[in-house]
């Protein structure tokens, strides 16, 4: 019978936009893993529960995976403030989990059998910066601006403000924001006011979306360069022409050139007609490395014979000490759980028209 | 019981006890009460008549606190009423029933007549959680009952008090502002929708609680032969001003009164 | 037991939402649409979170042992007590909608508030909470909802039999004839907040190592909006319609999981189906008509206070 | 502060109120005849937005069980032009209308018939929110999508005034939308405040019982009522969403709250109430300086608590009547 | 045929019956009192009459109309306005709104204009108040407000619910008049009165209601006679 791996993503609530794409990103490893053969010619099952977007969903969720679906491990939930309720909850029955979005501090030191697939803001945004000013190194001031009610973004920026000071930017202006907020026009006024060269925006998808098309629309010229959560195309609706020449930190990259990844680019655009973003290639990398950590185990012992929580606690162990190729790049895990990614990306948004756009790897 | 005052010279002698003094109300330009003063004797059945929209209830509103003078007073067994919220001149003693009626519409009657004991009570929320107010409970609800039966409604204790009948709700509010134990009970049109029958009964019942409760009584009503059957003394407002006060004969007598009140 | 592995969070959830149910419905007792309850519910969260993964308290907790999750429930219920007072004072002069909503701006105040500070985690909220009595399995929080939930019904129920309980009645049918009447709307009105604050405010403090994290989406304007649902489909008029409205209400999305991404299309016609079916909540239609009240036999002469009831001494 | 920034503030707060007050017109006048919150609009508010992309554009992408749907195979005859972009937005508007009237039809009007309370109609309207929200997002998925260039001919996309050396600028979406909601709010408060039908409507609100007892038609009014709530929910929709784009199925609902918040502080049931209560929050919010921008939504509903404090009706609203 | 003919009519409030079996009619161009004690219900049978209130079981026809089978606005289309007990008068709207909306069913609006300075003049307390908010009125105010409204809409049949209610002596005897005048124009009257003998002196016939069932009824000069009247109503 098929190996059961849960998947607890927000299907549901304001969190889906997300959560989709981690289906469809877990689907599309289902697929591809069971067609190269499963584990060990033994299929794969993944079990979907909607966490929705609160914490009670997703210890729910995390329950029935644990209990009812006798899965081996999980890949999710979707939000770090569900992380922190849902994974105590695997961490003490000994069930490992993958974090395929959770990018808060202390998820990994959650417990032992807690990891991630994410990296955390800390590594991948100073890069953005360094590349605008090899754009242009005549930026003296900037601007920052940020979500204040998401967890992701107010660390991110941080990490952005304290690399401007580094690189002796002068943060001329900090605004902040709300994910559900439309009308930007205060902070693009408070921005335009300043006479900034560099704009630095940690927020989501939609809302930096609408912040960025309103700057432009209001009159801004300079560079701006956005944060991870800035790294998906559902931000192209949105922001239209205006989103041209926006320089995105990213943990992934469709264009990273590892077979795994140009595998999974490609069917990603044959069926959705766009490029995989972000949160679909973590969802799939998280099931990848279960289903390599359980290939390892399967060699040992058919992974039939394993009883469940000897499995789970194997597979856990099995997990932190492989390496794996992934969409993401080659990967491994710290001693916590944290991942360990090779690389991370700087891109800069090319539109096609309003609707379409890639974003172009910069070296 | 304790000795009742039944004729009117022991009234006439009876030491003040509700006096209003230069009461006056303002809504927007409209004086509804303008400068009135009177005075109102233990025991006594004062009437208060006018034409419509004289000032009669507005000038219970001041009285019971729940309209605030523009500018006057009211004491009340010698005490200043004046500033006090409603629910403290109830716990001092003056008691009323409502020309639009307003009972605790979807609660039972005898709901409707423990409620109005509240001033009369002590037990306290933690008294109530812990079970030790079961003696004055007791006696709350033997009140109650015995208030309904006076009114003629025990029967019906336990329905909804708005699907009673326009003229029952008038008895319930009756009994429920009795139930408050007031000193002065202040009656609004108490005989609307009752028959000319059921009018000579009420006539009655007042004279019979006033007795048995030792109470002084204001009324207002448009009912004339029930007014100057009843009342020891009755006052006219009209426009909001008091243009006549006395015994029933002569105020019914006075030119006055007929030209804005009674008609000829 | 694997039943309660599976479903205990599911169970105790469902009490601590009808226990929440309650909350709004103590000062709706008094006929007071107050949505205040997530606000309370989240400070109480917060106190506990704080007292229980801050550096601050780890004397305290050092010292206290479990003895520091019950002092988390007396300071909480403490704090939300007190600030019910300085809220409900002002507030509670405005009636039905306007005063929902200077309840909910109060919880959207409490929210902003939580997310800015350092003390509350920001956005990110406080987490790796410690569980309670070596609390290994969520059902075993059943052990700390159940117990509050049969206290906070016996006392609701001695409430709504005693004077205090009229009082509510009163003012909730009629203010303004309740003042007339003797009743004092503002006392009575702010006392029936402040239940439910501390009530809610209770069960935050439980919730936060229920939940192992805390963090400002606790109190929303969401969950304002779904206690009173709780209410009203559970049935406003009684003390176990918030509770049955709370713990239905609460276990329909999981009950429903099976349908996925219908679910909630689902959960919503339960509501409206409910809302068109059961006018008066589930309880409502459930709880018989009351029996006419049967009156009490007059002591005897001897006992207690008798006599002609109304003479002037007892005036 | 300086005159350029001041009046830079007073832009910028009349643009973000006139977005509140153009989502709170709709909502405001079902409580006005109704005396309910009806969460459903901020649903209709997202559908009519739907419906009028639907017609301009008709491209539906990856999620939702409409993935790939081409309503257009030649691209939407509508698309590329103001008039066409009128049009889709007066076609998709009519349809909010209709929903609205569907919603009153089987959510709302059964439970007038049955007496119940009337906070219960506030969870019913919850639950069709919640059967909006959700059907379009198993429809057309939870991503957003945004409106096509040109739906306003050629106008520039924001609009410049030099004030000295100082430049004051304002979004011309904003402009249209303040526009419209100045023109809805005339319209409206004419019909409302002047005419027999007006009378007629604000006699259901206050007593339907009595209403009737004067032969005026409650269910008939009623119908009105919900199509024209519809109806502005829908084209407030739109506008919004032409100028933020459609941010997927919540994007009506995150105005709940604050539409919520307008029509309180306005004063309940008042239609200029509406607009001047989103007015002044879109200021307040506004004039919060940089610094404290993490405490705008505290201040707004501060703001929000003082005002019903020192006038518990709202702003414009009518105090309670209470003659005892 | 009778103008409104009441047939076995039956109203129930859940388990209690208010009505029973009650048949009554009122011929085109009469006065016709109906009397009775408190909760005989004298209110009931007005509001079944003009639809407020579900019939459990019977018939109302007006001029053929079957209204058990209409909506209550539509009742007032075919010619029917009540005074109602309690007034109703529309708190948050003016006098003078109050009295155009009394007239909404007529289009004439130069005779709906005649109309409502005519009810000043019958009414002067309405008309120096006339932008007043009818919720702020008197009760009497409200009362005179409360009839004046129902005569706006030129009923052939006019139900009044106790109209002395609350109104001074010199308004009573106002009231009456304008009854009489009204009958004498043509307009057919039915009225349920505590001021009984005043009532039963103004109009043609008279039925009493005992416990939701008429127990007699004839000629009100008869009626004013009898002595089961008398005593019961009358407090002779
Ligand atoms: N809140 C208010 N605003 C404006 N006017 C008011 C208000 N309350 C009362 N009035 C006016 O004050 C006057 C006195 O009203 P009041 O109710 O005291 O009359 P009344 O003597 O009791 O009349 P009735 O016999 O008809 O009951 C009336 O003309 C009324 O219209
Ligand atoms: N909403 C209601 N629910 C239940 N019972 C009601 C309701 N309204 C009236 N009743 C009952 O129906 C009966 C008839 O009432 P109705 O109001 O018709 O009497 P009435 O003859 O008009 O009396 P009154 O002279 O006091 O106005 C009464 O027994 C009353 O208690
Ligand atoms: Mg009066
Ligand atoms: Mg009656």
């Amino acid at each position: 019978s098929p190996i059961p791996i849960g998947i607890a993503v927000a299907q549901t609530s304001n969190a889906s936009l997300f959560g989709q794409e981690q289906v469809i990103g877990a689907r599309l490893a289902e697929k591809f893993l069971n067609a190269r053969g499963g584990v060990g010619g033994t299929p794969i099952k993944l079990v979907f529960q909607d966490t929705s977007g609160d914490e009670a969903g997703a210890i729910n969720a995390f329950q029935n995976l644990i209990s009812k679906d006798n899965v081996v491990g999980i890949v999710g939930p979707t939000l770090s403030q569900q992380a922190f309720s849902a994974d105590p909850i695997a961490d003490r029955a000994k069930v490992p989990v993958l974090g395929p979005s959770n990018t808060a501090k202390g998820i990994p030191q959650i417990g032992a059998y807690i990891s991630r697939v994410s990296a955390p803001v800390t590594a991948i945004a100073p890069n953005a910066l360094k590349q605008a000013l090899k754009i242009n190194p005549k930026i003296k001031k900037v601007a920052v601006l940020y979500a204040q009610n998401d967890a992701f973004s107010t660390s991110e920026t941080g990490i952005f403000q304290q690399t401007a000071k580094d690189l002796d930017l002068n943060v001329a202006t900090v605004q902040k924001f709300q994910t559900t907020d439309n009308d930007f026009t205060t902070q693009v006024t408070a921005v335009l006011g300043e006479n900034v060269d560099l704009v630095i925006i940690s927020g989501l998808a939609n809302d930096s979306g609408n912040l960025i098309k309103q700057l432009r629309q209001l009159g801004y010229k300079g560079l701006i360069v956005g944060g991870n959560g800035l790294n998906s195309s559902s931000m192209f609706p949105i922001c239209g022409q205006y989103c041209d020449g926006v320089i995105v930190a990213q943990a992934y990259s469709p264009t990273q050139s590892s077979a795994a990844n140009q595998l999974f680019a490609r069917e990603y655009k044959a069926q959705y007609k766009k490029d995989p973003p972000q949160f679909a290639a973590q969802a799939y990398t998280g099931v990848q490395v279960f289903v390599d950590a359980l290939k390892v185990l399967d060699h040992k012992k058919k992974i039939a014979d394993w009883d469940l929580s000897d499995l789970r606690i194997a597979l856990n162990k099995q997990l932190l000490i492989g390496k794996y190729k992934t969409p993401l790049g080659d990967l491994s895990f710290d001693k916590d759980g944290d991942i360990v990614q090779q690389a991370f990306y700087v891109a800069q948004i090319k539109m096609k028209d309003t609707k379409n756009g890639t974003f172009v790897f910069l070296k | 019981m304790t000795a009742s005052l039944p004729n009117k010279n022991a009234a006439q002698e009876a030491p003040v006890l509700l006096s209003v003094q230069h009461l006056t109300r303002r809504f927007g330009g409209l004086v509804a009460v303008n400068d009135v003063s009177f005075e109102v004797r233990r025991g006594e059945i004062f009437g208060l008549i006018g034409p419509n929209g004289a000032g009669k209830t507005t000038l219970f509103n001041l009285m019971t606190g729940l309209t605030p003078p523009s500018s006057g007073s009211l004491s009340f067994g010698g005490q200043m009423m004046t500033g006090l919220a409603p629910h403290q001149i109830a716990a001092e003693g003056i008691s009323r029933t409502f020309q639009n009626i307003r009972l605790f519409g979807p609660l039972s009657a005898l709901e409707n007549v423990k409620i109005a004991q509240h001033t009369r009570t002590r037990a306290g929320l933690w008294a109530g959680i812990f079970g030790r107010d079961k003696a004055e409970e007791r006696r709350v609800t033997l009140r109650a009952w015995e208030l309904l039966d006076l009114v003629g409604l025990s029967e019906r204790a336990g329905e909804q008090a708005a699907n009673f009948s326009y003229g029952d709700q008038r008895r319930l509010e009756i009994a429920r502002a009795l139930a408050t134990q007031p000193r002065a009970l202040l009656l609004d049109e108490p005989a609307a929708g009752m028959n000319t029958a059921e009018k000579s009964v009420l006539t009655s019942f007042i004279r019979e609680v006033r007795d048995r409760f030792d109470l002084t009584i204001m009324v207002i009503e448009h009912h004339v032969p029930l007014v100057m059957n009843l009342c020891d003394r009755v006052a006219v407002l009209n426009f909001g001003e008091l243009i006549a006060i006395g015994d029933p004969a002569s105020v019914q007598r006075d030119p006055k009164v007929i030209e804005a009140y009674l008609g000829a | 037991m694997e039943f309660l592995q599976q479903y205990g969070f599911l169970l105790a959830t469902m009490l601590q939402q009808g226990l929440l149910g309650l909350s709004l419905y103590a000062p709706l007792m008094a006929g007071q649409l107050s949505l205040a309850s997530p606000g309370f519910y989240a400070l109480g969260g917060y106190i506990a979170a704080i007292m229980l993964t801050n550096p601050a308290f780890s004397g305290w907790r050092d010292a206290l042992g479990n003895g520091i999750y019950p002092l988390t429930w007396l300071l909480s219920a403490l704090a939300c007590a007190l600030l019910g007072v300085i809220v409900g004072v002002p507030a509670l002069r405005l009636r039905g909608i306007y005063l929902a909503l200077a309840t909910i701006a109060f919880v959207e105040i409490l929210r902003v508030l939580s997310l800015n500070l350092t003390i509350t985690g920001g956005a990110v909220g406080l987490f790796g909470i410690p569980q309670p009595f070596g609390f290994q399995d969520r059902w075993q929080y059943l052990w700390l909802f159940l117990p509050l939930l049969i206290l906070a019904l016996l006392f609701f129920r001695q409430l709504s039999n005693s004077r205090t309980g009229r009082a509510f009645r009163a003012i909730r049918e009629d203010e303004l004839a309740a003042d007339a009447m003797g009743v004092s709307p503002t006392r009575y009105k702010v006392l029936a907040f402040v239940i439910g604050a501390v009530l809610a405010g209770i069960v935050g403090s439980m919730s936060a190592p229920f939940l192992n994290t805390w963090n400002a989406k606790q109190g929303t304007f969401d969950a304002s909006v779904a206690y009173l649902a709780y209410v009203l489909i559970g049935g406003s008029r009684s003390i176990w319609g918030p509770l049955v409205g709370g713990a239905l209400l609460s276990a329909l999305p999981e009950v429903l999981r099976s349908l996925s991404d219908w679910r909630l299309v689902i959960n919503g016609l339960v509501l409206v189906v409910a809302s068109l079916y059961l006018p008066q909540g589930i309880v409502g239609r459930l709880i018989p008509k009351p029996k006419p009240p049967s009156r009490p036999t007059p002591p005897p002469i001897n006992e207690g206070p008798s006599g002609p009831p109304y003479t002037s001494e007892t005036l | 502060m300086e005159l350029s920034g001041f009046l830079q503030n007073v832009l910028n707060g009349l643009a973000i109120g006139s977005v509140y007050a153009i989502f709170a017109l709709g909502y405001t006048l079902v409580f006005s005849i109704l005396g309910i919150i009806n969460f459903a609009h901020s649903a209709v508010f997202t559908l009519g937005a739907y419906f009028t992309y639907t017609l301009i554009s008709g491209q539906f992408e990856n999620n939702g069980l409409l993935k790939g749907l081409n309503v257009f195979p030649n691209g939407s005859p509508l698309a590329g032009s103001a008039w066409g972009f009128a049009l889709s937005a007066l076609i998709g508007s009519l349809l909010a209308g209709v929903v609205g009237v569907i919603i009153e039809r089987l959510a709302f009007r059964p439970m007038r018939s049955r007496g119940a309370d009337p906070l219960l109609a506030l969870v019913s309207s919850l639950g069709v929110a919640l059967v909006i929200v959700n059907l379009i997002q198993i429809l057309v998925g939870a991503e957003s999508y945004s409106f096509p260039d040109g739906i306003y001919g050629n106008l520039p996309p924001a609009l410049l005034f030099h004030l000295g050396d100082k430049v004051i600028i304002i979004r011309t979406v904003q402009v249209i939308i303040f526009a419209v909601s100045m023109v809805l709010l005339l319209i409206l408060g004419f019909v409302i405040g002047r005419t027999r039908t007006g009378k007629a409507l604000r006699a259901v609100a206050e007593n339907p019982g009595t209403a009737s007892l004067l032969g005026i038609s409650v269910d008939r009014f009623i119908i009105i009522t919900f199509f024209l709530a519809g109806l502005l929910g829908g084209l407030a929709g739109t506008l919004v969403g032409s100028s933020f784009g459609i941010a997927g199925p919540y994007f009506g609902v995150t105005f709940g709250l604050k539409g919520l918040a307008v029509i309180v502080l306005g004063g309940l049931g008042s239609i200029p109430g509406a607009v001047v209560g989103g007015l002044v929050i879109g200021l307040a919010e506004a004039f919060v300086p940089a610094e404290y921008s993490a405490y705008k939504e505290a201040v707004a509903f501060a703001l929000l608590f003082i005002i019903l404090l020192v006038r518990p009706q709202g702003l414009l609203g009518q105090a309670r009547i209470q003659k005892v | 045929m009778p103008l409104l003919e009441l047939t076995n009519l039956s109203v129930n409030y859940g388990a209690i019956q208010a009505v029973r079996d009650l048949s009554l009619t009122v011929e085109q161009g009469e006065i016709v009192t109906l009397i009775g004690a408190n909760g005989a219900g004298k209110t009931t049978t007005l509001r079944a009459i003009s639809r407020m209130l579900k019939a459990k079981s019977g018939q109302i026809t007006f001029e053929g109309h079957d209204l058990l089978r209409v909506t209550a606005d539509k009742v007032v289309t075919y010619g029917i306005a009540q005074s109602p007990e309690g007034r109703q008068v529309l708190a948050r709207q003016s006098i003078a709104d109050n009295l155009e909306l009394g007239a909404y069913i007529r289009k004439d609006t130069g005779g709906i204009q005649a109309d409502i300075k005519q009810m000043y003049e019958r009414f002067p307390r309405l008309s120096e108040r006339r932008h007043q908010l009818a919720g702020t009125l008197s009760g009497g105010e409200q009362q005179m407000l409360a009839i004046a409204r129902a005569l706006m809409s030129r009923p052939k049949l006019l139900l009044l619910d106790e109209p002395s209610l609350g109104l001074a002596p010199i308004i009573v005897l106002e009231i009456f008049r304008i009854i009489k005048e009204l009958n004498a124009q043509g307009v057919t009257i039915l009225l349920v009165e505590q001021n009984a003998r005043l009532a039963m002196q103004t109009s043609h016939r008279t039925y009493v209601m005992e416990a939701g069932q008429v127990t007699f009824s004839g000629s009100s000069a008869e009626l004013v006679g009898d002595e089961r009247v008398l005593h019961a109503y009358l407090g002779g």
